[in-house]
Order: structure tokens, then C-alpha cells, then sequence
């Protein structure tokens, strides 16, 4: 937002109260668990973000329009589990579908994104023509997609997974540089560019700010928020698809919840959730903060009932002290 | 009794980039109008702000008869005897008239142990302040039906009944026809005949020279002087206002229509209350203003050309060629671009930059390789337009809502300029305009016209109606009762047609 | 066929946290004479197979033990048995006490003759019991076992109710057995201790709490030193087991000697973990899990995987189908029955593996 | 909202829409289950509903001013889980707290009261003082309630409650009529009253309808807020108490989730998560759909997997046919 000119210490610690905080967290954490600091753990944490990263740019869009989408969290779940069976060994023992064709690894991806765009059609659909708010609309969806994961798994978990699958989910570039840090980047790279670059992003930003406004000036907008969804859906498949192949195995459970995290994550990074404000930027930090704190109290070996107590204090605290920003001192 | 009613002593205030409020006196004398002049963005609303407590000043004193207050939010301000009317309406649609009158200061009455809300008392008393600002409204009924002007009247009967011994009114005119005005005026005197003392911001000095007593004058944050209003002329008024002399108020209208450009013909809205079997045509060239009281529906007439609203009959001719209108969106692709009379409910981008608010209609000109946006190309469009409307800003990057009401309207004009419509359809365009930028707005109308456009003005203010239109179609309670053509155009010829009820 | 497959999750056995080992013991016991009887096939002579309802609550359908308990159960009632399909009722309690509570008022006004339920608190058995009994409906519990002091007065006042189940601390302190039968008893780099990271389930669950300090137990009645080096929850989640584990290894290294995990599929993700870190498990690192997956069988049987424990959900289904006969046959049913569980390890994996295909 | 006079039965079928649906759907099952119909049955569904009403007035005053609590189904859970502890038998197997003395059961109801109220002040000043968004500071919220949960349990489910607990949780007055369903009664009617004849209602429509309006015309935005949140916190500690009564039992997972069906069945009632909009007749039928619902679809014996997806959409179609009365056709 707009800064003083002149350089105000306080002002700058303030405004990036949650880095900092995090930072002092993180250097701590560095002293006394020297491990932390290592590659190899950096590496983990790039892994760990990566399908949040990719959740949470979906949904930023959303709320960028005012919008939300509480059916992230079982997309991915969904997700996980299609491409899981899909893409079992020939003779993985109990194969859900045992004579299934063994597809490509990157044609089931796409199975899975165009199956969850339908369901983010219809969300899109059920938001923009039928004026259903999309916290309702997204919530029903949620139930509908979770039910829907149940019946295609039966409820059984999923294992046994192709080479190939775990060789593009866990695969590291010369043996360093993981695959899925690889993902992250380009998701980000599009989505940036969209964003900032395209009619789309605008009109998307437009919309957030005043939806009226933004249709007399002849945005389409029940068409950009249907693509919003859409797009958003997609995104889910891609992160479902990840986490199935990086944890090796699924199940209907998988992704319960992520839809709040990446909210939250969105929020700390300072996407509006009044809508028309939002950086890709942001997002990124949004969610290595909350992954830095997971891996951080994980390494302060910190009781896990506590976890869930630091866990919601920092996100309070840090949006606190992000809003501050926003408000036009009076 | 003291001397002043309210003194404002070395009053400043700045904003992240922009300073506000420098050093700003304000003398009010009791049971006197005190006009407030300046151009846009001068400080007068920031100033009535940090009155009202909305804003804490950064310096500065403020006495109420001759007492020294400190005031922090609106709640003391009307604890202290001051009232304001907001120059954005700041209506709940949701609830009655009555509740939004008495919003913050409901009656209520003892029920056993309970404080129970008088709902009795409070409807009769909004009636009869209502019945006073000539709204004859159910006060029972939900505010969001009531047209802007009407919503204006609303605020003002709740402000005169707070019986305050202050009322600021900023620019409480703004989107009231001549009776309402009148009936307004009618009230602030008799109050002040009662020794109630009064702030009146307006960009129209007519007004002003029939109601006010003394002047202060502000230029960009700054203070200039008071005057006795009988001391000072309008030229000096204005040269005060804008640091320069203003010859004349219209640019001289040296525009000439052409042939046929937009033929409407016979609209007819869904609501039986609404616009009927209206029929016009536009010519190249040409500024139409459309007059009427308000009711006229001459908003709806045109956000239904617009596509905005629905017809159950009426078609559109551009260049002859009929046009199939189904959205604001197909109007745009046609050439028709509208400036809506909501500024702020469906005006300006409120989070967004003045740049994107420039941008938004106009952003397929800017497409490079089918996707890519050009946005250097943008910000040269932008910048050029914050130039060429003068907007006091800080940066193109500023968020429109910090900007003065006046400069935000002129923003939303850029907006329409940047898309570069054959057909442009202007709402109230000069509504909170000052009269420096009024005279741009004009200019800009013009030069449009001779570049061959069509302009189409609704306006309320007679004077503007009669300076600056070719031709005026007149409208009453959804029909279209006349037509003027511009030179032979007064205020009562205007006034027959409006009321063919 | 694929129903039959796979198993995560905990069996649930609920008793309060401060129990006795004395009842690990006697539950145990419990089991001999159990199996006996119970586990027979009865004959269905004076059951009215055709119209007599059964209705059947299982805490959350999600839970995927349950799911194949429940699928074996309904497969038994109806093929085996000969129920009419219609009549056995099958619900999803939902994780949620309240819900089932409903669900269970909902079959009383249904008039089922018997009821299978799973509880979601087994600490509700009081009162579903006496709703039940005073409706004149007879209750099989099980999964989650009321505390002793219900089933006793079960006993003493004749109510109409049962439980049978496995006992979630013998399937901890298998864990720590299949441990302690490795040759260097877990302590790999000879330091004297084993140094675990333990990954929990859902602690709400108390088959987590159970596993997690039977497990442990095990080791150290058999003598052994123990160095916890991290105890996370992975809420029985796969992701979060792969995550814990792999962000655990990075912290402790070769340190690690042991990864017990609460469940399976935890363990699978475990693997994924162990694996990335490029150790090897029965070499550098041993890993246990629970339920005995066919995933984790078959690792087993690949000599990824040191071991599990098969929670045997065929015995306690066909056993809880028993004693619902026996129930509408009018005879006499001990309030307890218990099922053993069953180590899986390198020795047994195959066999087991071709049991649960 | 601008009703034709002539009666116009279509109109009216579609402005009232779920409830024709629902009656349609009731009736159905009535007839195909007869016993769905029972005085027992009905009576279950009016003991059921109780708690869930009681925790939809809560959050729908929160929705009224544009504000939601996410921290209702956990509150829920804690209440439920401390008046447990508190009303364990002296005898109960594994009290918690041995030593506890036998306070007196409402005494119990009012200390959790406290203790929520306290959580609903923290959420009121973090969204009014230090404007965080509703979603997110109630998010917070939510994992630190549970964290709590969790440390005072120990994760033990609680069970061998007293006497008096019981009765007053499954009393029946005349051995017939629900003490829950008066609970119900008078917690409605007395929100009935807060909203339509106090000040502090009118200032909540007020807030929702036009935040800037209220707070220039000297309503104490802030003050309304939080007593917003307090309220609707002592209503979860009440649902709490009720609820683990009911179910005879308790532990950290009871409620969990509540507070989105709380929301959706406040929004299918007519509450706008716009602000502004709302009646507690609404509330109530947005409840009673839901319920209803649930205990036609389990009489139907359909499969609970399908009972997720039949739920997800009854939710949409109930409230995209409602958000027809209130778009007005320009
Ligand atoms: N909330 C705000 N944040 C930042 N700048 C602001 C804010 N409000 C006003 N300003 C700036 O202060 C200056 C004075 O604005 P103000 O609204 O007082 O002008 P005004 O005299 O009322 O103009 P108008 O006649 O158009 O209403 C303008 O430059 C405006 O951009
Ligand atoms: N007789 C009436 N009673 C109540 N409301 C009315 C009436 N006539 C019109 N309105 C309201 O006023 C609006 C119509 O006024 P409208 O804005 O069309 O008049 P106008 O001539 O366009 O005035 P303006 O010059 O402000 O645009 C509608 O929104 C309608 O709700
Ligand atoms: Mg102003
Ligand atoms: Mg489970």
C-alpha cells in the first residue's frame, strides 16, 4: 500500500509483522535444531508447500471475487483416490479396479482435472446464474464430492502405486531438485501471469471490487467467475493428484479441511476475503508460513495438542497485524 | 451566548501522500448558513469529517459555543449537538424509512424490566418529518425502494430532526430537483430563524447566493478566507476557489449535428410504474439532455438502452442497423457507453486503483497476441487522462476511494473516454462537480460531439440542461411530454412538459 | 472381492485411560473360551430369517477397517445366515454420538428385533443400553468396548447386551513383540537404547492412546532401553504419516532405529519417507504398522515393511452375527467375548496375505 | 419482494420451494414408512433439532452482521466436554476429576457459559478492535478451542454421568413433552424479542445492512459486535451441555463440524451471508429442513454415501430457490 517516503523502522517490521515473527521463529529453531537449517529440510519444506501452493491459488481467485470455495479440501480428496486407482500396479494386491487399462501416467492426470471441472462448472454455474452464495453453493458441493468419493473407493484405501506415478510425484531433478517444487513454480509462474497480465485477472480483480460496477463497464461476469471455478477446480485435481503419489497411497479422507488452511493461508498473505485485493506473492508466503510453523513446532518436538493452539494464535495474530496495512488510519 | 457557534482553529490533516487539511479556520455564527466552497478534492468533506469525529485531525482546536470539544467518533459529535448529512448517501436499504431515520437514537419505552423500542412513536415522528422535507413516504416502507434523491431527502429529514444546533449538510443538493431543493431551503431557514446554525456545502453558487449568510472559501487544503456573502462576488467566489479568473460558466456550444445516429423506439418497461412507449433520436454530433422532475425514470429509460434493465417493447437503430442489446457488455461492443447515475453502487472500483478504474472498459484495446495486456500502453492511457481531467491524485496507483468525491466522478468519465463509444450516455455527469472542472466536462462533451459522437445528458439542473444541449427531451412519470430545442429552450418551457402528469 | 482387501485404522476397544494391565491379562483370557463357542457357525432352527430386522450402527463409514468389518458382517448375515437383505439396516453414525444416538431412537420406533452397534463413545453404553432394554431389544456391541463396570451390570441385572471385540493393547504390545523378535532386538546402531519416533493416530480414538503406550510397554518389560525421539499425530492419515516421518528423518537422521505407527496407512506413508531418505527398512530402520493392509502385507512379504498386526475382523464380524442369533433364539450370551489379534510378519505375511485377498 | 396482490399459486409454490419440497418428501415417507410418522418419532426429531436451533441462533446473529463464527462445533465440543467432566458420578470408572466436588448442575451450565463467553470476547474484540475477518479470526478460534478441548480431556471420551445431568438433559415434562424442545421454546422466543424489539437488534440489522451508516449515526459498532460474539458463544456452552446430556457421553470430536450446518440451514432459513437479512422463524425452519431431512433419508434406508450427496444438494436447489424471492427483476 502506499508507503511514507521516508524509511520508519517501526513502520517496516509492522507491515511485515508475520515475516518477522517468523523469521525470529525460524532463526530459533535454526540454533537449537541445527537439522532445520539443513538443504535436505528446506527440500521438505518445498515438497510439503507444494500441493498447498497449488490448492490455494485456486481458491485466492476465488476470493479475489468475493467468492470461496469450501469444495477444495474433498476435490483433492477425490482426486487423490482417481488417479491412486487408476494408476495401481497390474498386480497391486485388492486393485480396486482390477482390469482397468494402465494409462498413461499424465492421461489420468488429466481425467482427474477434467472430471473435478465439471464439478467446478458447476459450482461456477450454481454461483453466477442461480446467485447462490458461494460459501452455501461450495458447501453443498463439498457434500456432494465427498459422497461421490465414497462410492467410486468404496471407502477402501488406496496403494500399490506404478513407477511412474511415484517417479513424477516423488522424482527429484538430479537427484536434488524435487519434481514437485518444479509444479509449484510453474503454477505460480501461470498464475502470476494471469493475474497481472491478462483480461481475465483484471476483470477478475474488478468484479471483487464492486460486481455492479464491474458489469456495467461490460465485464462478462458470470462467465469470468465460471472460469474462476473452473480453473480453481482444476487445481485441486493437480494438488489431489500430488499428494496421492507423495504420500503413496489415498484415501476418501485425504485433503479433509485443506479448503481452511489455504483460506487462512490466502488471508495471511493478504488476499481480501472483501474481495478485489490479492497477490501471488502473497499466497506463496501465506502458505510457507503456515508450513514453516508445522515444521517448526514439529521440530520444537512441541505436545501436539499445543500445535493446534500456537497454530490458531498465529494466524490471528499474523492477520492482525497484516490488516493493520489495509485500514486508512483515520 | 457566545460568539460563534462553532470555531475551527488550525485544523490539519494528511493522508498517506496527500495533505489534506493545512492550517483550515471555521467561524460559524449562531443561526446563520455557513457556505463551504471550494474545488474538488479542496478538503471540505475531510474537514466536516474530523468535525463529526469520522477523522482525528492531526492539529488543530474546535470550540462549540465558545467551549472546547474533543470529539472522536460520530456518537460525541451528536452528543456535542451537531448533525451532517453525508455527501455519500450512507443508506441501510434493507430496513424502513422510519429505522434508518432513527438509526443510533431509537425510542424506546419500559415494558415491565424491559427497554422495549417504541415502534409507534418512532414512525409517527419520521411521518412528520418527512411530510416537512415534502417526501410524503410510508415511513414503514423498506428505504432501498426509494430513488437516490428520494434517499437524499430521507437523510436530510433525519438530520434536521436530530434538532441539533449544528447541521452540516455536504452537498445535500447534489441529486435534488428544484422543489426538493425548495423545500429544503424552506426548512433551513425556519430552522435557522430558530438559531440553529448551519454548514452548507455545494458546488452551485446560485444556491449558495439564496440561502447562505457568510462564505468560507478553501483551495487545495488550504484556507483562503470568510466573507460576508453579501461582500462578495461570484467572480470573486470563484477566483478565490480556483486561484484564477472563470470568465464564463459554458464553453460556447459551437458543436453541429449531423444526421441520424441512434433511433429508440418505443421502450416500454416490465414495470407497469416505469418508462412507457418512449421513442427519440440522436443525432452525429449532438448533446441530447434529457430533463424531467425526479420519478421521470429517465435512469431507467436509458440503463435500459443500456441493457441494464428490462423492456417489454423497444428497439435500437445504430447507423439504421438494428441492434440486439441483451447486456451492458453487448451495448459497449456496439459503441454505447453509459455513465450511471450510482457512482458509487455501480460506479467506481472501491479497492482498485484509479489506473484499473480508468482501464476496465477498455482493456480489449490494449490485447497483444490474443492475451497479453499491454500495460505499459494502459498506464500512458491513464496518465494521460488524470492530465487531461485534472484528477488530484498522489499516483495513478491510488485507490479510488480516497479520492474526493468530484475526482472520482472524473474518473469514471476517463473511463468512458478511454473506451471511446459513438453513443455516450452521461447520467448526471456533473453531479459534486466543482465549477472549474464543470467547464472541463462541458469542453470534453463538446469536442466529443464534433468529433461526430452522440451524447446523451440527463441532468436535474435546469441552467446545466439549458447551457450544454442541442436539444432537450422532456420526461414526466415515464413518458416522454416534449421536446426543446436548445436555443429557444427557458426554464418554463422545460417545466410545462415536466409535469404532463 | 476389493472390499475384502485392505484394513487402516484402529479396531477400537474403548476402556478408560488408567486401566489395569491386570485387564490386559484377563481379557486375554477372556479370548480362549471365547472363540469356542461364539465363532461356530449356529444352526438357525426357530429364527425367522425372513422378517426378523437387524439393525446395525457403525461409528463412521470412512473408517476403513470398519468398512470391510461391516461388509464381512453383512456378507455373513445374509449368505451365510440366510437374513433377508432388506431387513438388515446399515448406518453411519457419522463420528458423532449425537447422531447415532438418533439413529438408534430411529430403529427403536422402527421396532428392529436386535441391534449391532458400533459405538462412537462407548462411554454412551449406559444409556443406549437401558433405551434399548426398555424397548425389549437386545444389543450386540462392538469395535469399542464399554468399560467393565457397564458389562458386568449387564451381568448382575440380565440386561439383554454384549460386547465382542479385540483388545487394542494387544495389538501395542504385538508391535513391541515383532520389535523385540528382530535379531538386534531394534537397537540397530548397538547403543544400548532403542530410539523410536512414534506417529498417533487420532487421540480421541483410545486404540491410539492404547497402541502407543503398549507398544512402548512391550519393549520395556522385555528389558529394553527406549529414547523417544518424537511423538506427532498423523490422525491415521497417510499424507501427514509421509510427512511427519520425512521431515522427522531430517531432523534425527541415523539416529532413527525405530518408526511405530498407530495404523497402516501411516506407516505407508512412513515408507514413502524411509525410502526418499534412502534407508532401508530391516537394515537400517525397522517400521510397524497396524491393521494389516494388503499393501503393508505385501511389503512385508517384499521386505519393506517389518511388521503388522491383523486385526481379524472376520472372527469378530461372524462372532457379533453369532451372538445376534443367539440373542433372537432367546439363549444366554457372555457379556464379554474377545478375539485375538494376529502378528503379520515375514514368517506369516504370505499366508495372511492370501487370508484377507 | 414486490408481491403481485392476485394470488398466484406457481409463485407461491416457488417462493416457498424447500418447504413444498420437503413436505412433499415427508409425506412420501410417511406413507412408505409409517412409522416415520409416529408422535415417538416426531419427538425425536423435535429432541434432535433442539441443540442444533440453539447453536443457529448464535451464529445467525453473527451472520446478520456480516460476520460468522467457524468456532461454534468446537465450543460445542469443549461445553460438551467440560459439563461432562463436571457431572461425572462420584463413582463414574476413570472420572476425570476425581476430586471435583458434585456442583449443581446449572451451576456447571453457567461456569461453561462463562468459559465460552470468554472465547466470544476474545473473537468479538479480535474482529471489531483489530478488524479481522470474521472467517479467519473465528478460524483461529476454532483450533485453539479444540487444542483446549484436548489438554483438559487428555483425549479421554467421558462418560457415567449423574442423575440430575440426565434428567435435565432427557427429561420429558408430563413423561411426553421434551425438556430439550422447551429449551428450544424459550431460547427462540427470547431472540425473538432481542431482535425485533431491543436496540441492540436493531443496531445488528443496522451493521449488516450498512456498517459506515450505523457507525455515523452513533451506533457503538465494536460494543454491538461483541456482544454479538459473547451471545452466540453462551449459545454453544448451552448446545454443549445440552448435546453430551443427550448423547449421555462426550469427547473432543462432539460438534465438530456443526457450525457449517448451523450456517447452511441459517442461509436455506432466509439469512443473508450478505448481512442485514434474517428472521428467527428462518432460523428454525432452516434447522428443521435439515433434520427432517437426515431422518427421511436414514428411514428411506438409503446409503449413507448417498445421504451425503442427496444432503449437498437439497442444500443448493433449497437455497437457489429462496434467492429467487429476493432478486428483484430489474
Ligand atoms: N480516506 C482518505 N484517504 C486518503 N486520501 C483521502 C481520503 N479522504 C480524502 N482524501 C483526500 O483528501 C483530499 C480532500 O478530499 P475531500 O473529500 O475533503 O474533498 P472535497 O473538498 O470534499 O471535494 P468534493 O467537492 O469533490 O467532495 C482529496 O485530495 C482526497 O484525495
Ligand atoms: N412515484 C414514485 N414513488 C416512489 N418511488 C419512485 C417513484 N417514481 C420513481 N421512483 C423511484 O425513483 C427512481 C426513478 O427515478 P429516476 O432516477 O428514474 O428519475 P430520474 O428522472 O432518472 O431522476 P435522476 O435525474 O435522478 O436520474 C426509481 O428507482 C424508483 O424506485
Ligand atoms: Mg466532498
Ligand atoms: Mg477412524
Amino acid at each position: 500500500m502506499d508507503k511514507t517516503k521516508k524509511f520508519d523502522l517501526k513502520k517496516v517490521l509492522l507491515d511485515n509483522g508475520i515475516i518477522v515473527l517468523l523469521m525470529l521463529l525460524v532463526i530459533y529453531v535454526s540454533i537449537t535444531e541445527p537439522n532445520f537449517r539443513s538443504f535436505r529440510n528446506i527440500m521438505n519444506l518445498a515438497i510439503n508447500a507444494a500441493p498447498r501452493v497449488i490448492i490455494a491459488l485456486g481458491v485466492s481467485a476465488c476470493l479475489i471475487t468475493k467468492g470461496t470455495d469450501l469444495s477444495a479440501g474433498r476435490m483433492v480428496g477425490l482426486s487423490a483416490c482417481l488417479s491412486g486407482i487408476m494408476l495401481q500396479k497390474a498386480d497391486a494386491p485388492g486393485k480396486v479396479w482390477p482390469d482397468f487399462p494402465q494409462l498413461n501416467v499424465w492421461v489420468v492426470l488429466l481425467i482427474c482435472m477434467a472430471l473435478c471441472a465439471v464439478f467446478g462448472l458447476i459450482n461456477g454455474v450454481v454461483i453466477s446464474y442461480l446467485s447462490v452464495p458461494a460459501f452455501i453453493g461450495t458447501l453443498g458441493m463439498q457434500m456432494i464430492v465427498y459422497g461421490i468419493a465414497q462410492v467410486v473407493t468404496n471407502n477402501v484405501p488406496i496403494g500399490g502405486y506404478r513407477a511412474d506415478y511415484t517417479a513424477v510425484t516423488q522424482g527429484k531433478i538430479g537427484g536434488v531438485f524435487p519434481l514437485l517444487f518444479l509444479y509449484l513454480i510453474i503454477a505460480a509462474v501461470i498464475f502470476w501471469f494471469v493475474f497481472n497480465y491478462t483480461r481475465h485477472g483484471k476483470y477478475m480483480y474488478a468484479i471483487g471490487g464492486n460486481e455492479v460496477a464491474a458489469e456495467v463497464s461490460g465485464v462478462n461476469v458470470k462467465k469470468t467467475k465460471i472460469i474462476i471455478y473452473i480453473t480453481a477446480a482444476c487445481m485441486y485435481a493437480i494438488a489431489g493428484f500430488l499428494l496421492g503419489g507423495k504420500s503413496g497411497g489415498a484415501s476418501t479422507q485425504m485433503g479433509n479441511g485443506y479448503e481452511l488452511e489455504a483460506i487462512a493461508a490466502c488471508t495471511i498473505g493478504g488476499v481480501s476475503v472483501n474481495g478485489g485485493i490479492g497477490k501471488i506473492s502473497g499466497v506463496i508466503i501465506g502458505v510457507a508460513v503456515f508450513e514453516l510453523l508445522k515444521s517448526a513446532l514439529q521440530f520444537l518436538g512441541l505436545n501436539p495438542n499445543l500445535q493446534y493452539i500456537a497454530q490458531g494464535i498465529v494466524i490471528v495474530v499474523a492477520i492482525a497485524l497484516d490488516i493493520r496495512k489495509y485500514i486508512v488510519k483515520k | 451566548m457566545a460568539e460563534y457557534r462553532l470555531e475551527m482553529r488550525g485544523v490539519s490533516k494528511s493522508f498517506p501522500g496527500v495533505k489534506a487539511l493545512d492550517k483550515i479556520n471555521l467561524k460559524v455564527r449562531p443561526g446563520t448558513v455557513h457556505a463551504l466552497m471550494g474545488e474538488n478534492g479542496a478538503g471540505k468533506s475531510t474537514l466536516m469529517k474530523c468535525l463529526f469525529g469520522i477523522y482525528h485531525m492531526d492539529e488543530g482546536e474546535v470550540y462549540v459555543d465558545g467551549k472546547k470539544v474533543d470529539i472522536n467518533n460520530p456518537d460525541e459529535a451528536l452528543h456535542n449537538g451537531l448533525a451532517m448529512v453525508h455527501q455519500e448517501l450512507q443508506p441501510v436499504p434493507e430496513r424502513t424509512i422510519a429505522e434508518n431515520m432513527y438509526l443510533g437514537r431509537f425510542p424506546t419505552k419500559k415494558v415491565g424490566p424491559l427497554q422495549v423500542i417504541d415502534h409507534k412513536t418512532m414512525n409517527e415522528e419520521a411521518k412528520k418529518w418527512l411530510d416537512n422535507v415534502k417526501m410524503p413516504f410510508d415511513p414503514k416502507k423498506r428505504l432501498g425502494n426509494l430513488s437516490i434523491s428520494q434517499m437524499q431527502s430521507v437523510e436530510i429529514a433525519k438530520a434536521v430532526s436530530q434538532e441539533a444546533k449544528l447541521i452540516i449538510l455536504d452537498e445535500p443538493t447534489s441529486s435534488l430537483t428544484d422543489n426538493e431543493v425548495e423545500a429544503l431551503f424552506r426548512i433551513v431557514r425556519d430552522l435557522r430563524d430558530r438559531g440553529v446554525s448551519f454548514v452548507f456545502i455545494s458546488h452551485k453558487m446560485a444556491e449558495l447566493r439564496k440561502i447562505s449568510d457568510d462564505i468560507t472559501i478553501m483551495r487545495d487544503g488550504t484556507y483562503v478566507g470568510t466573507w460576508e456573502m453579501k461582500n462578495i462576488s461570484d467572480d470573486d467566489i470563484v477566483k478565490n476557489m480556483v486561484g484564477r479568473e472563470l470568465t464564463n460558466i459554458y464553453p460556447p456550444l459551437d458543436n453541429t449535428p449531423g444526421d441520424v445516429l441512434l433511433e429508440v423506439d418505443n421502450f416500454t418497461s416490465i414495470h407497469s410504474n416505469s418508462f412507457k412507449n418512449c421513442s427519440f433520436k440522436l443525432r452525429r454530433g449532438e448533446i441530447l439532455g434529457f430533463g424531467g422532475l425526479v420519478g421521470a425514470q429517465r435512469t431507467e429509460l436509458m440503463e435500459a438502452i443500456f441493457g441494464i434493465r428490462h423492456t417489454t417493447s423497444g428497439e435500437v437503430k445504430l447507423n439504421g442497423k438494428p441492434l440486439n442489446i441483451k447486456s451492458p457488455k453487448d451495448a459497449i461492443r456496439n459503441g454505447i457507453g453509459m455513465i450511471t447515475e450510482d457512482r458509487r453502487g455501480s460506479g467506481i472500483l472501491g479497492c482498485l486503483s484509479i489506473a484499473d478504474n480508468i482501464s476496465i472498459a477498455s482493456l480489449d484495446h490494449y490485447v497483444e497476441g490474443g492475451v497479453k495486456l499491454n500495460n505499459g500502453k494502459i498506464e500512458k492511457l491513464v496518465q494521460d487522462n488524470i492530465g487531461k481531467l485534472s484528477i488530484k491524485t498522489p499516483s495513478s496507483k491510488t485507490l479510488i476511494q480516497s479520492l474526493s468525491g468530484g475526482n472520482q466522478q472524473k474518473v469514471i468519465i476517463s473511463r468512458w473516454l478511454a473506451n471511446n463509444p459513438d453513443v455516450l450516455i452521461m447520467d448526471e455527469p456533473t453531479r459534486g462537480i466543482d465549477v472549474g472542472a464543470k467547464y472541463e466536462i462541458y469542453q470534453i462533451m463538446i469536442s466529443l460531439a464534433k468529433q461526430g459522437k452522440g451524447i446523451i445528458m440527463i441532468s436535474s439542473e435546469m441552467p446545466e440542461l439549458i447551457g450544454v444541449s442541442n436539444r432537450i427531451m422532456v420526461m414526466c412519470n415515464g413518458k416522454i411530454t416534449g421536446e426543446v430545442s436548445g436555443d429557444e429552450a427557458t426554464q418554463e418551457n422545460i417545466m410545462y412538459f415536466a409535469t404532463q402528469f | 472381492e476389493d472390499a475384502a482387501e485392505e484394513t487402516t485404522d484402529e479396531a477400537a476397544t474403548e476402556e478408560n485411560a488408567e486401566a489395569e494391565d491386570a485387564d490386559a491379562e484377563e481379557a486375554a483370557d477372556d479370548t480362549a473360551e471365547a472363540a469356542s463357542d461364539v465363532l461356530a457357525k449356529p444352526d438357525m432352527e426357530g429364527v425367522d430369517v425372513e422378517n426378523a430386522k437387524i439393525g446395525i450402527s457403525i461409528y463412521q463409514f470412512t473408517d476403513n477397517f470398519m468398512t470391510l468389518y461391516r461388509t464381512e458382517l453383512v456378507r455373513y448375515l445374509t449368505e451365510d445366515l440366510g437374513f433377508n437383505p432388506d431387513n438388515v439396516i446399515v448406518q453411519d453414525g457419522k463420528n458423532d454420538q449425537a447422531e447415532q444416538t438418533n439413529q438408534i431412537n430411529n430403529f427403536i420406533t422402527d421396532q428392529v428385533d436386535v441391534m449391532i452397534l458400533n459405538l462412537v463413545q462407548s462411554s454412551s453404553a449406559p444409556q443406549v443400553t437401558d433405551m434399548c432394554n426398555e424397548a425389549g431389544i437386545p444389543v450386540v456391541y462392538i469395535n469399542r468396548q464399554p468399560d467393565e463396570t457397564e458389562s458386568d451390570r449387564w451381568a448382575s441385572d440380565g440386561l439383554k447386551a454384549t460386547y465382542i471385540g479385540a483388545d487394542a493393547r494387544q495389538s501395542g504390545t504385538f508391535q513391541g513383540e515383532e520389535i523385540l523378535e528382530t535379531e538386534n532386538k531394534g537397537d540397530i546402531n548397538g547403543d544400548g537404547k532403542v530410539s523410536y519416533i512414534m506417529v498417533q493416530g487420532d487421540p480421541e480414538n483410545i486404540d491410539a492412546q492404547y497402541r502407543t503406550e503398549y507398544s512402548i510397554k512391550a519393549l520395556t518389560d522385555a528389558g529394553v532401553e527406549v529414547d523417544e525421539l518424537l511423538l506427532q499425530r498423523g490422525d491415521w492419515d497417510q499424507a501427514k504419516g509421509q510427512q511427519i516421518v520425512q521431515d522427522a528423518l531430517t531432523q534425527y537422521g541415523d539416529d532413527v532405529e525405530v518408526v511405530f505407527c498407530n495404523n497402516d496407512a501411516m506407516a505407508l506413508g512412513a515408507l514413502q519417507a524411509i525410502q526418499a531418505a534412502g534407508r532401508t527398512v530391516g537394515k537400517d530402520i525397522y517400521l510397524v504398522g497396524v491393521d494389516a493392509l494388503t499393501d503393508a502385507v505385501q511389503n512385508i512379504v517384499d521386505g519393506n515393511f517389518t511388521g503388522t498386526v491383523f486385526n481379524d475382523y472376520f472372527s469378530q464380524a461372524q462372532g457379533a452375527a453369532n451372538l445376534a442369533v443367539k440373542f433372537l433364539k432367546g439363549e444366554e450370551v457372555d457379556p464379554v467375548n474377545m478375539v485375538d489379534y494376529v502378528k503379520v510378519t515375514a514368517d506369516n505375511a504370505q499366508e495372511i496375505l492370501d487370508k484377507i485377498k
